[in-house]
This record gives C-alpha cells, sequence and structure tokens, in this order.
C-alpha cells in the first residue's frame, strides 16, 4: 500500500523571522517538494493540528517560507516554536498562478495585508526570469505601515524594475506615503490596461472592491485572477469542507479567474 | 379530524388576526412523518395538527424568537420546561403565549429498519402525571381516551447502560432537541484540554452522557425530546428521571411544577442537609 | 504476574491538604497508590472533572474537604457533599459500584485520620476490583 | 453467463461457510432495529429485514480512524498498513450504491484514499435486493436500487423458488466459483422472473415519487432563499443526517497527544455544524443556518455531480425517517427535479 496523502513530512524550521508584529515568516528546510507559485501546502504541528499555508519563497529556493498570522491554535503554536523544531508538510495542492498566460505580458499584482503572501513567490519568479515577461507593478495596501510585509525587500524589487506602490488604511509614524484602501492606487500604474495580467489576494471583502475597480478601470476580465481562502482539512478534494459550488478550493483553486469567480455560490465569493 | 384540533387551528387563526402574537409554533403533517411548523399568516392556520405523534419538544424552538411574542402548542412536559426556563432567565413569560394542549402521551416513533412496527406509547409519558401544562394562557381540552397500548413498566436497574452507551453516534440529536440545553457553546465542545474530544471516542461516550446527565439533574422535565429523536434509542429520559428523583427525595423539588419554587442548586440556606 | 492495584486520585482542598502533609510529616503510613491534586476547594470539583478521572483510569476518586460544621456562613462543602451525593446516585444508576467516589472530612490537623482513613478505602477498593471503564466501553458485544 | 441460483437452505450452508472461512458482517435484529455487525453465528441473520437503522458504511469509513502516529524521538511516522478483509452480506442496493459512489470521490486521481481504498479492496459486499421498498425510500430516482444496485460484487434477489445470484464483478464470479456446489445456473424461467420483478418493484415506486435527477443540477442556481429558510427554522442542528446517511463522506482531523507520540485521528464531520467552515479568523462563508441546510442539499444534489459525476444521494431515505424535524429531502426532489 502506498503511503496515505494525508501523512505529512517530517521538516525541520530553519529560521524564523518576524515580518509584522502578529506575523512571522518561517522557513523550513531542505523543501520536501517543487511548487509552482500561488500553491499552498498543509502544514502540521505535531499534536496541535494542520492548516493550509501559501508558500511564499521562490521555487527556485531550497528551502520553503509560510508567512504566518497569529489566529488559531495550530498559528499560534508555529508562533510559539523556535528554530530546530519539527514541523510536518504535505503538499503542494491547488492550483497556481497562470504562468503560460503571463508570457510577453505586463502583470499587475494586487495585494492586502497578509495577503501578499501568495502573490510574492509569483513577484519572486517574474524577476528571476523577466526577460520572459513584461513590465511588473505592484499595488500593495495594509491597515498600518507596520502591517506591511516584507518591508526590507521593497528596496530591491523596486531596483529590479518593480513599480511599487503602497498604501495604507491609517498612517502612522513617519509614513509619507499614500493613505487609503488599495483601491484608491490601482489607476496609478501605467499597464496596457487590455493586455495585463492581473492577480490579487487579500481579505474576502479587498478581492471585491479590487475585482470591481479593476473592471471598472478597463481591465480585461479574463485576465484577472483571485486566491481565495477556506477551511480545509484534506487539500485534495477529500475531505469536503472546502466545495463550493460544484468546485474545490484545494483543488480547482486556490487561484480563481474572474468568470469562476462570479459562477461560485454566495459566501464563499467575494460578491 | 378531532376536536382539539379544530379548537386549535380556531385559537391560532384569531391570535394571528388579532396580532396577539407574531406567530405560532405548532405541529404539522408531511410526508415525513408530524414536523414542527412555525405559522405567520393566518391563512396557514389548516396546517395545524394535534395528535399523539406530536412529540418533539418545540420548547427549544422558543430560544430562536426571543424579541417575538410567540405563541406555542405545549403539552404538559413542554409547559414544565417553559416554566423552568422561565425560572432560568431564558425566556420572559410576558413574550410567550402557551397554548396549553390536554396531552394523553405521545407514541414512541418507528424509524427506519425498526423490527417492531407495533405503535406504543411513549415509556416517559407513563410515568408522567402531568398531562396539563402548569402555566396556560389557554387550555385546550382533549377528547380522546388514552393511548390504547401501554408496555410493562421497566426498572432503570435491569439495562446494561454501558453497552447502551457503546452503541452512541454522539449526533447531538439529544442535545440539539433539548429545551434546556441553550448555551451556545456546549461544554463538552469547545474545551481545551478536551472532556470530550472532537472525534468520537468510545470511551469518552461515558463521560459525555454522564456530564450531560448531570447537567440535567433537577432540570428535565421528561419530555422525552432526547430519547425520541435519537437514532439508537437510549432511553436517557430513564437515566435523568433518576436524578431527578434525588431532588425529590432530597429537597422535595420537582421541576417545572410551578413558578415560585426556586431551583435547590440555585438557593443554599445554611445548615440545610444536603 | 504483578498484582493489581488500585489507582486513587484524591483532590484535597487547601486546608485538609495540609493535613494530608501532617501525615507525611508525622510519620503516618497510608498506600502509595492514592495520587493527591490539590484544588483550592472541594467545591471547585466539577462532578465532570471526577467522571474524567474514572474514564481515564482512576478506580476511585476521593475528595477531601473542611468540616462543614467547622466553616462560617455558607458551607462549600456542603456543596460538594451534596454534588457528590448525586453522582453516586448516578453511578449507581449506569451500573459503576458508587463506593468508588467518596468525600472525606479532613481537617489541617487531622494527617492521623486521613492516613488511616485512604488505607480503609485502598482495602476496600482493592475488594471491589479493578473498574476498567476504558475496556467496558471498548469491548464488542 | 454470471446468472445463478441457489436455494434457501443451500443459503444457509453458504453463510455458515462464509462465516468459517471470513469475517462476516451480516444484519440482524438487535434492542427493536436492525443493526449490522460481525457475525460468529449466522442463523441470526434475518433475510426478511427491511433496512439496517445506520448505513453500512462504517466498516469503511469508521466515525474515528488513526491517520498517522508520529514519534518525536525516533522521528518517523507511523501509520496503520492494512486492514482486516471482510464478507459485507445482505446490504441493500442503496448502500451498496453508495459505496460505489464513494469509489468515485474518494478514489478519483490524482489522490486516492489509502485507508478507504484498502478495506474496499479487501471486502466482498454482497447485497440482497429489496422487493418490498420502504415508505420512506425513493432509490428509483437515482437508479441505485431497489433490485440492482452498482457497487456490489454480487447481488441476491429473493424470488418465490429460491434466491437468483447476479455476479455483477470478477470478485463476484470467484466467489461463486469457490462455493461452485451450492449455485447452479440460472434457467430461463428464473430469468424472466428477475426481469419481472426489476420492472415490477421499480413501477411500483416510480407510482410513489418520479422525478428527472438531471434537472437537479438547477438547484445550484434557481436554489430559492424561501425553502432553505423554512426549513432551517425546523433544523436543531444534530449532525444525525450525516452520520446516518450512507455516503457523508467529509470528515474532520483531530490531533491528540499520546503518551510517546503525536497522533492524528479522522473522522465524521457534519457540514450542519456552524465550525463546518469556519476558519481561525472568524471569516465563515457559511453563516446561516439556511446557507448549510442550502449546502447539504445542493452538495448531494447538485455539487458532487458536477464534481465527481454521481449523484450524492442514493435514496435510502435514513435522513427523511430519523430527523427529528422531519426535514425531508424527497420535498427538494419534488420541488427542483
Amino acid at each position: 500500500m502506498g503511503l496515505s496523502p494525508y501523512v505529512p513530512k517530517p521538516v525541520k524550521i530553519v529560521r524564523i523571522k518576524e515580518e509584522t508584529p502578529d506575523t512571522k515568516t518561517i522557513t523550513i528546510g531542505p523543501k520536501p517538494f517543487d511548487f509552482i507559485p500561488g500553491q499552498f501546502a498543509m502544514v502540521t504541528v505535531y499534536g496541535v493540528g494542520e492548516a493550509p499555508f501559501s508558500i511564499c519563497s521562490t521555487p527556485s529556493d531550497n528551502n520553503l517560507q509560510f508567512s504566518i498570522r497569529k489566529m488559531g491554535s495550530v498559528t499560534t503554536a508555529i508562533h510559539e516554536a523556535s528554530p530546530g523544531d519539527e514541523i510536518g508538510v504535505r503538499g503542494p495542492y491547488g492550483r497556481g498562478w497562470p504562468l503560460g498566460e503571463m508570457r510577453k505580458r505586463d502583470i499587475l499584482l494586487v495585494g492586502g495585508g497578509i495577503g501578499f503572501a501568495p502573490l510574492r513567490p509569483l513577484l519572486l519568479h517574474l524577476l528571476e526570469n523577466s526577460n520572459k515577461y513584461g513590465r511588473i507593478a505592484v499595488c500593495y495596501g495594509a491597515r498600518s505601515p507596520s502591517l506591511l510585509m516584507y518591508r526590507d525587500e521593497f528596496g530591491e524589487w523596486m531596483e529590479r524594475g518593480v513599480e511599487l506602490y503602497l498604501t495604507v488604511d491609517v498612517g502612522e509614524g513617519d509614513w509619507k506615503g499614500n493613505v487609503g484602501v488599495v483601491t484608491t492606487i490601482l489607476d496609478k500604474p501605467n499597464l496596457n490596461k487590455a493586455e495585463t495580467i492581473v492577480c490579487t489576494c487579500g481579505p474576502p471583502v479587498m478581492i471585491k472592491f479590487v475585482l470591481k475597480k479593476l473592471v471598472e478601470l478597463g481591465y480585461s476580465e479574463e485576465n484577472i485572477y483571485a486566491s481565495l481562502e477556506s477551511k480545509m482539512r484534506c487539500g485534495i478534494g477529500k475531505c469536503g469542507h472546502c466545495h463550493f459550488g460544484g468546485k474545490h478550493v484545494c483543488v480547482d483553486g486556490p487561484v480563481f479567474r474572474y468568470d469562476e469567480i462570479m459562477e461560485l455560490p454566495r459566501g464563499i465569493s467575494p460578491f | 379530524m378531532s376536536s382539539p384540533e379544530i379548537e386549535l387551528r380556531k385559537l391560532a387563526r384569531n391570535l394571528l388576526e388579532r396580532k396577539v402574537v407574531d406567530l405560532v409554533i405548532g405541529y404539522e403533517d408531511s410526508e415525513a412523518g408530524v414536523r414542527p411548523c412555525f405559522i405567520k399568516e393566518p391563512g396557514e392556520v389548516e396546517k395545524l395538527v394535534w395528535n399523539p405523534d406530536c412529540r418533539l419538544s418545540l420548547v427549544r424552538y422558543l430560544r430562536g424568537f426571543k424579541e417575538k411574542k410567540v405563541g406555542i402548542v405545549a403539552k404538559g412536559c413542554d409547559g414544565r420546561a417553559i416554566v423552568e426556563l422561565i425560572k432560568e432567565n431564558q425566556l420572559d413569560r410576558k413574550n410567550i403565549f402557551i397554548i396549553a394542549v390536554e396531552c394523553n402521551g405521545v407514541y414512541k416513533p418507528v424509524k427506519y429498519g425498526s423490527s417492531k412496527t407495533r405503535r406504543q406509547m411513549a415509556e416517559y409519558c407513563e410515568k408522567c402525571e402531568v398531562r396539563v401544562s402548569p402555566i396556560k394562557d389557554y387550555l385546550i381540552k382533549s377528547d380522546e381516551k388514552a393511548l390504547e397500548e401501554k408496555i410493562p413498566k421497566g426498572d432503570v436497574e435491569d439495562l446494561d447502560w454501558l453497552s447502551l452507551f457503546r452503541k452512541c453516534l454522539r449526533c447531538m440529536a439529544c442535545v440539539r432537541s433539548c429545551p434546556f440545553c441553550y448555551c451556545t457553546e456546549c461544554s463538552i465542545e469547545g474545551f481545551k484540554p478536551a472532556l470530550v474530544h472532537r472525534l468520537v471516542d468510545p470511551v469518552e461516550l461515558f463521560t459525555f452522557h454522564l456530564i450531560r446527565a448531570i447537567h440535567m439533574a433537577g432540570r428535565c422535565v421528561e419530555c422525552g425530546a432526547c430519547e425520541s429523536s435519537c437514532p439508537v434509542e437510549i432511553p436517557l429520559t430513564r437515566l435523568y428521571h433518576e436524578l431527578n428523583e434525588w431532588f425529590r427525595e432530597n429537597y422535595g423539588y420537582v421541576p417545572g411544577l410551578n413558578l415560585e419554587q426556586a431551583p435547590p442548586p440555585l438557593v443554599f440556606k445554611e445548615g440545610e442537609k444536603p | 504476574m504483578v498484582a493489581w492495584k488500585p489507582k486513587i486520585i484524591a483532590f484535597t482542598c487547601w486546608c485538609s491538604s495540609s493535613g494530608v502533609d501532617q501525615a507525611g510529616f508525622e510519620g503516618f503510613k497510608y498506600p502509595a497508590n492514592v495520587l493527591t491534586v490539590r484544588v483550592p476547594c472541594s467545591a471547585i470539583v466539577n462532578p465532570s472533572i471526577v467522571v474524567k478521572a474514572l474514564e481515564e483510569g482512576a478506580d476511585a476518586v476521593l475528595l477531601t474537604a473542611c468540616k462543614p460544621v467547622e466553616l462560617r456562613k455558607i458551607a462549600p462543602s456542603r456543596i460538594t457533599e451534596a454534588r457528590v451525593s448525586l453522582l453516586r446516585r448516578l453511578l449507581k444508576t449506569v451500573g459503576v459500584e458508587e463506593e468508588r467516589v467518596r468525600i472525606l472530612w479532613i481537617s489541617s490537623n487531622e494527617g492521623g485520620v486521613f492516613a488511616n482513613e485512604v488505607s480503609r478505602i485502598v482495602e476496600e477498593t482493592e475488594r471491589l476490583g479493578p473498574l476498567n471503564l476504558r475496556g467496558r466501553m471498548l469491548e464488542q458485544p | 453467463m454470471r446468472m445463478f441460483s441457489i436455494t434457501e437452505e443451500s443459503l444457509k450452508v453458504f453463510l455458515r461457510e462464509l462465516s468459517l472461512k471470513h469475517v462476516l458482517i451480516a444484519p440482524f435484529e438487535r434492542d427493536g432495529y436492525f443493526e449490522f455487525d460481525v457475525l460468529k453465528n449466522p442463523d441470526v441473520i434475518n433475510l426478511n429485514y427491511t433496512n439496517t437503522r445506520l448505513s453500512p458504511k462504517r466498516f469503511f469509513l469508521p466515525q474515528r480512524q488513526l491517520v498517522f502516529k508520529h514519534y518525536p524521538r525516533k522521528g518517523f511516522t507511523e501509520e496503520p498498513k492494512e486492514y482486516s478483509s471482510f464478507v459485507l452480506f445482505g446490504i441493500r442496493p442503496c448502500d451498496a450504491s453508495a459505496l460505489s459512489v464513494l469509489d468515485n470521490i474518494l478514489l478519483s486521481p490524482p489522490y486516492k484514499d489509502a485507508s478507504y481504498e484498502n478495506r474496499r479492496k479487501n471486502a466482498i459486499v454482497i447485497s440482497l435486493s429489496c422487493t418490498k421498498p420502504m415508505a420512506e425510500c425513493f432509490c428509483n430516482v437515482f437508479e441505485t436500487g431497489p433490485i440492482r444496485g452498482m457497487g456490489e460484487d454480487l447481488t441476491f434477489t429473493p424470488t418465490r423458488s429460491g434466491f437468483i445470484v447476479e455476479a455483477r464483478t470478477p470478485r463476484g464470479v470467484s466467489v461463486i466459483e469457490e462455493f461452485g456446489k451450492l449455485f447452479r445456473k440460472a434457467d430461463g424461467e428464473m430469468l424472466e422472473e428477475y426481469s419481472r420483478l426489476i420492472s415490477k418493484v421499480l413501477d411500483e415506486m416510480n407510482r410513489r415519487l418520479k422525478v428527472d435527477k438531471t434537472r437537479l443540477i438547477r438547484i445550484e442556481k434557481e436554489a430559492g432563499e424561501e425553502f432553505f429558510q423554512l426549513n432551517a427554522q425546523r433544523c436543531i442542528e444534530c449532525s444525525l443526517c450525516s452520520f446516518a446517511c450512507p455516503l457523508c463522506y467529509c470528515f474532520e482531523t483531530e490531533d491528540c497527544l499520546e503518551k510517546d507520540s503525536y497522533v492524528r485521528f479522522r473522522g465524521w464531520d457534519t457540514c450542519i455544524s456552524p465550525l463546518f467552515t469556519r476558519m481561525a479568523s472568524g471569516l465563515d462563508p457559511r453563516v446561516t443556518k439556511a446557507d448549510r441546510l442550502c449546502h447539504r442539499f445542493c452538495h448531494k444534489l447538485s455539487r458532487i455531480p458536477l464534481a465527481f459525476n454521481a449523484y450524492g444521494c442514493v435514496g435510502c431515505g435514513r435522513c427523511v425517517s430519523l430527523c427529528p424535524a422531519g426535514i425531508d429531502i424527497r420535498e427538494v426532489l419534488k420541488k427542483w427535479g
């Protein structure tokens, strides 16, 4: 009998980095599997539980990274862990960002808060292979400047040609940038709107208004993608927790195209 | 159609038309058997029925309509449950219009895969001495004779409770159908470290049933909602009856008989003998 | 084969636990298979915890409490007494010997009494035999 | 030729020999209702039973089972490897069909549910046809009965002169070959009676409830608020419907600590529970009871068909009969079928 698909592989935590006051990025390695940007993995804290997390490191990295916000029992246990501890991981699961579609096109990434985690592997992958893709723009918003993730990498991204637009809901300290929700800066990137691929992730309310605004601004509906979230127990379409309207978030998602999102039933769909 | 049924419909129509109540909770007949129904329009009152299959206590639905004025069809035991819940500050007497119906006992349900199809009176109705709700706004007298078939009285001792508990699925139907299980988070669900885990460990079924029994002691009005909704027919009412007996023997307290007598766990006098 | 020894959990309230300590100081001997758990007051011991202890493998559960007469005003020990009485009735009903849950009145200076009583209880529990709820709940008919 | 016949006396011998060679699970009466359990003595098998109170899914998907045991000291993970084989005799065609639907769901690529696959592989499923369907039954709607189901190895059908046996899978044929002397080839008269019986019982059921199942996909789009709100008022949020259902497969996992290991169990979950979709952040895609009830029906009648190409209901009628609040899936079928 083959190994049951529900059994995680034990790996060691290599590094833990505090990203924001409530979010930590853990690095585990060596990575037990390859993945495409946008896919997720099930992370087990032995004796506590298991939860799905987006992989936020680049596919070419030898380690895996997860940015995890302290929320429930599993995430709290991860926050209390230290380098060298053993956690379980299995994956990769789900459909990632549509890399094939992105060839030679402009790309806009729209993230909100912790929702930038699934966009980071995509951004890093695009930068590594920048000759294959067009211009890259990023609109990123958070509730306050201290909640912006990966702040120390912003400089490097911009050096490598990323148009980075930041915004916060409430400014604090010496914040000089834009204040307002992320939809207020969506018109700033000057891209070829009809041809640009847009990838977005964030809280459901943000996705709702971002999608509306994007269509208003003239981005083409078939080029808009969003990554959704749901409770799940298996990651492979067996446990039934993420079954919404004929689609499993874990198998058919978490990345959905605009028209697929519109077809999802009320509740899971941000609309 | 029996005359209590006609009277019930007339009353419900009257109450709804005069806007005395916002809705009437009663029983309706369907292919799946007699089931609860929620009448909001006077035109719908013809759905209401009253017969010995009306076994599920409707009192558990009252907590969903806290702000509304609700008319409720109540048997003797249901009325007692309302009394007890008012004492526990869960219901407001002003908001409830109790349509008391004189009850001669209900049938034991004949469910899927039963080997006997004979209809019997439920065991807990056999013990019941309160056929009419102790508090009421209107009384509908019965015209029926007592149910035809009685079953012999059994002793609690001759049940093997552990083997009964073993059959339990912990589907929570007993908890959810009970008028008294109004906690928004059940003590056996949300605990960490867990007294009873989320997934059913057969060993914990013993703990589950005993904890529930302790919580029901001195409150259970023996309406049989738990027993009749149990898929594996565990006679839970017998267990809770035994604990009620303890309260009667030690404190002379029988739950739900009047609004004045406070439940013994809430009052504790100096020098009182437990 | 190792002879079976009963496992007894004793929830001791703060006052009576100093009585238990005293039994140790003064050199009274009592069986080692009594595990004491100190609690602030005997009335804090929820019957659910007692049931859980029995399920987890205790053969008997003992609650030691202050004597009701020694307390002023309301007597928490009375609450404990009532609860234990109710729980014993429940256990008897479901077919578990009621002697497996007991209450002992121990003052803070009664080490000797505690040692004597506990020895007696261990003896009586030995006579009752193992409870083995786990095994009984798991067995197939 | 896959049609055989067996007399009632030979059937008794067959069962006795079966129980000696294999672990035999069969229906019998206990405490006033019928139940499946492991039988040592096949004489207590009741062949005239209606159906069992609870579905036989627990033999394939137990209420709680071990997923793995992780030993942190030794640094390795252990999982259950093999499950014992058994013969499930006397399962009704609807419940047998539920197994074939479960095959579709749990064994669909790319990942297979290993423990289910193993149990299924090691089990011989022998069904017993319904010639007198119960009042709650509606297996005709999903073509999962009443005479022939979908997931069984052998179908036994009672007739006036003994039983007609149809071998449905190669494994079924091998069972017949193993007990060859007890079975005879079915003659023309019996075959005729068999096909007559199939249409007769089906007609009888069609008269009670006739629904076009292909139209049920509509429920996803057209499900009105009102119907579900009405039933949600009634629903008491117990998990009886899911636990009794022969193919409610959704599971929950729970991690526990043991003396020297971390263990994970999986077991039945129910979509009626408010915890089913609530995430740790407090976000819940299905907040109201009506939403959850809608999901239960949509999942069975349109979402499983969309995702797995099979219907998520086999019409056994357990949820209809057992629901304390009388919520009736047949009303959904009538409304949108």
